[in-house]
C-alpha cells in the first residue's frame, strides 16, 4: 500500500480531527469515538508508512483518543450516578470546539487580508523643500543603523516556514549504520529501516547512503512492485569486509 | 459643494504618509473640524466623479487607498512582488493572539494543538511582546500591533467579528450538511 | 469626458511609489496609449474640480504632487511631531543601503523579506541611484548620499559602526533581550 499524502493541508491533530468530523457529518458534541479513533490511527499509519515525521502532538492526541475509547468501553459500575459521570469525551470536544472557532476566525482574516492587499496606498509628493530633513532623522543615530542592520542580518527570512533542524547524520555515518544491520541479516526490507527514521532529511540521507552502497556494490536492491517496498540484499563477496569494519 | 476646509483635508490626506488623525488635522487647520463628515463628503465626491480612490478609516486615522476594481492593473505595476500573504499556520496563530491578547505561547499552542511560530508575525510587525505573564516560568505575553490594524484595514481591534458571530457562522455551516463526500487528501498512486 | 483608460492611468499614478513611466503604463494596460494627452486631460479635470493635486512630468516619468497653495498646511503636518519619523521599514532599508552599497532593490528585499520602498529615502535625499547592476535585468543600484554622511557626521561610509562593534554592544545588553521559550508546549490536561 503506498500513498501520496498531502500532509501540509492539516495544521495539526485537531485540524485533522475536524476534517473527519466535517467529512463524515459528525456531530461534534457526540463523536463516535471508536470510529474516529480508527480513522485517525489509519491516517497516522499512512504517515508512518510514508516515513514522514510524526509530530509529537499527533501521538499525544492518538493516546488521548485511545484513553477515551477505553473509558467509554468500561461498564460504569454505579448506574445510579451515571448521569453525573462526566462524558470521557468532554475534554476533547472542548478542545475541538475552541480550536474550530479560531480556525473560522483565521479564514475570515484571510479573506480580509486578500481584500486589503488589493488596495494600494495613494501617495502624492509634496514640494517639501522647506521641510527640514533633520526632523525626519531625529529619531535615529549612527548606532541605530548598525543595530538595525545587525538584526536584519540575523533574521534574514528563510524561504519556508518549516523549522529545519540541523541534522546530525551524514552519508558515511548512515552507511556505517546500514552496514551494521547486515551483520546478522542478508536481506533487509526498506520499511524495516525506515520505521526508525524521524525526519525527511534523515530519509534523504539514508537513500543517498543506500545509493552509495549500491554503487560500491555492497548491496543490491530488488523490488517486486512499482512503489512497493524494496529489499536490500547484501552482496556475498563483501561479507568479509563487513566483519572487518565492524 | 466642497468647502475650502474639505480641500485642505484632502490635500493633507494626499500628503500624509501615515493615517491622518483628528489631532493632526486640528493642528494643521487650527480650528475644530468634523473630520468624519468631511471624509464622507470627499468619498461621495470620489464616487460621483469616478475618481479611483477612497478614504478608509483605520487605526484611528484616515488614509487614501486605490479602489479595488483597479487592482488588476496596479498589480502589474508591482509585478505581484511584495504582497506575500500569511501562511495558514501564521494566520491561525494571529487569530488567537488577536482575540485572546495578551496571551502566552503555551496558551496559543494549547488551542492549536501544535507548537506555533511567532517569528514571522513578529518580523512582519503584526504582533509584539507585551510584557510577561505573572505565572510560573513568567512566559512572554503577545498582542497585536497598530500595524495589525493597518494590515487588515481595521479601525480598532473591536472591529474584528465578534466571537458570538463566529460561533453562529460555524452553526450555519454545520447545518449546511455537505452532500458531496469529501475525500481524504490521499491519492492511491498505484492507480 | 475621461475614458476608462484615463481612469486606469490615474489609478496607476495614485498607487505608484516611484515615477510612472510610459513603459510601465504600456505593460499594465497592454495597449499603446498617448500618456501625455491623458495626463493633460487629468490635469485639466483636477483644475476644474479643484482637486488639490497635479501631475508633473519629471525626468523619470510622471508623478503626483500636491498643489503649491496647500503647502502651508502640509508643512505643519510634516513638522508635527510623529508624522515625520522614519518608518521602521524606511529605517531598515536605509541601514541595508548604508552597509551594503551599492545594492539593488531585489537584494534589499531579500534581506528584509518584504518589498521595500525607496521613495521617502530618495525624497529626503538620504539615498540616491548609483547606476545599474551589470546582472540580468540590470537593476538600479542604490547608495547613500553626501547629505547622509553629513547628517551623521561621517567622513566616509567606512566610518559606520563595524558589525563586530555592534555585536559587542548587543552582548552587553543581552539580559534585556530574553529569548522566546521554544519548548514543546502541548500538555495533556487530563494528567
Amino acid at each position: 500500500m503506498s500513498y501520496k499524502v498531502k500532509l501540509d493541508i492539516f495544521e495539526g491533530p485537531l485540524d485533522l480531527l475536524l476534517f473527519f468530523i466535517k467529512r463524515d457529518e459528525i456531530n461534534i458534541y457526540d463523536i463516535p469515538i471508536s470510529y474516529i479513533t480508527k480513522e485517525y490511527l489509519e491516517y497516522l499509519d499512512v504517515m508512518t508508512q510514508m516515513n514522514l515525521h510524526l509530530a509529537g502532538e499527533f501521538v499525544n492526541i492518538a493516546s488521548l483518543l485511545i484513553r477515551i475509547k477505553v473509558r467509554m468501553l468500561l461498564p460504569s459500575q454505579q448506574v445510579e450516578d451515571s448521569e453525573e459521570l462526566e462524558d470521557p469525551r468532554t475534554e476533547l470536544v472542548q478542545m475541538l470546539v475552541e480550536y474550530r472557532k479560531y480556525k473560522e476566525v483565521s479564514s475570515i482574516l484571510k479573506k480580509i487580508e486578500d481584500d486589503q492587499l488589493n488596495l494600494y496606498y495613494v501617495t502624492a509628493k509634496t514640494d517639501n523643500d522647506e521641510i527640514d530633513p533633520d526632523i525626519f532623522l531625529s529619531d535615529i543615530d549612527l548606532l541605530d543603523l548598525g543595530l538595525i542592520f545587525n538584526k536584519l542580518l540575523k533574521n534574514i527570512p528563510k524561504p519556508s516556514y518549516y523549522n529545519i533542524q540541523d541534522s546530525k547524520i551524514n552519508i558515511p555515518t548512515q552507511m556505517q549504520y546500514l552496514k551494521s544491520l547486515f551483520i546478522e541479516k542478508k536481506k533487509i526490507k526498506f520499511s524495516e529501516i525506515s520505521t526508525h527514521i524521524e525526519d525527511r532529511i534523515e530519509l534523504i540521507v539514508t537513500f543517498l547512503a543506500i545509493l552509495e552502497m549500491i554503487k560500491s556494490r555492497f548491496i543490491t536492491v530488488s523490488q517486486k512492485t512499482i512503489f512497493g517496498d524494496f529489499w536490500l540484499n547484501k552482496n556475498k563477496e563483501e561479507t568479509f569486509n563487513v566483519i572487518q569494519n565492524s | 459643494m466642497l468647502s475650502k476646509t474639505h480641500k485642505i483635508v484632502e490635500a493633507l490626506l494626499f500628503a500624509a504618509t501615515e493615517p491622518l488623525t483628528m489631532e493632526q488635522v486640528e493642528v494643521c487647520l487650527e480650528v475644530d473640524v468634523n473630520l468624519k463628515n468631511i471624509v464622507l463628503d470627499l468619498n461621495y465626491f470620489y464616487d460621483e466623479e469616478e475618481i479611483p480612490i477612497k478614504i478608509h478609516q483605520i487605526a484611528d486615522g484616515f488614509i487614501l487607498k486605490t479602489r479595488e476594481e483597479y487592482e488588476p492593473w496596479i498589480k502589474r505595476l508591482y509585478q505581484e512582488k511584495g504582497n506575500v500573504k500569511l501562511s495558514k499556520s501564521a494566520m491561525e496563530t494571529l487569530a488567537i493572539i488577536a482575540y485572546k491578547q495578551p496571551v502566552t505561547k503555551p496558551e496559543i499552542d494549547a488551542i492549536r494543538g501544535v507548537s506555533s511560530y511567532m517569528k514571522t508575525l513578529l518580523e512582519k510587525n503584526l504582533i509584539e511582546m507585551k510584557g510577561r505573564h505573572e505565572g510560573p516560568g513568567r512566559p512572554l505575553l503577545y498582542g497585536t500591533t497598530s500595524y495589525f490594524l493597518e494590515y487588515f484595514g481595521l479601525n480598532s481591534i473591536k472591529d474584528l467579528p465578534k466571537m458570538q458571530e463566529v460561533e453562529e457562522l460555524i452553526k450555519e455551516n454545520d447545518n449546511e450538511n455537505p452532500t458531496v463526500p469529501q475525500e481524504l487528501p490521499f491519492q492511491d498512486s498505484s492507480e
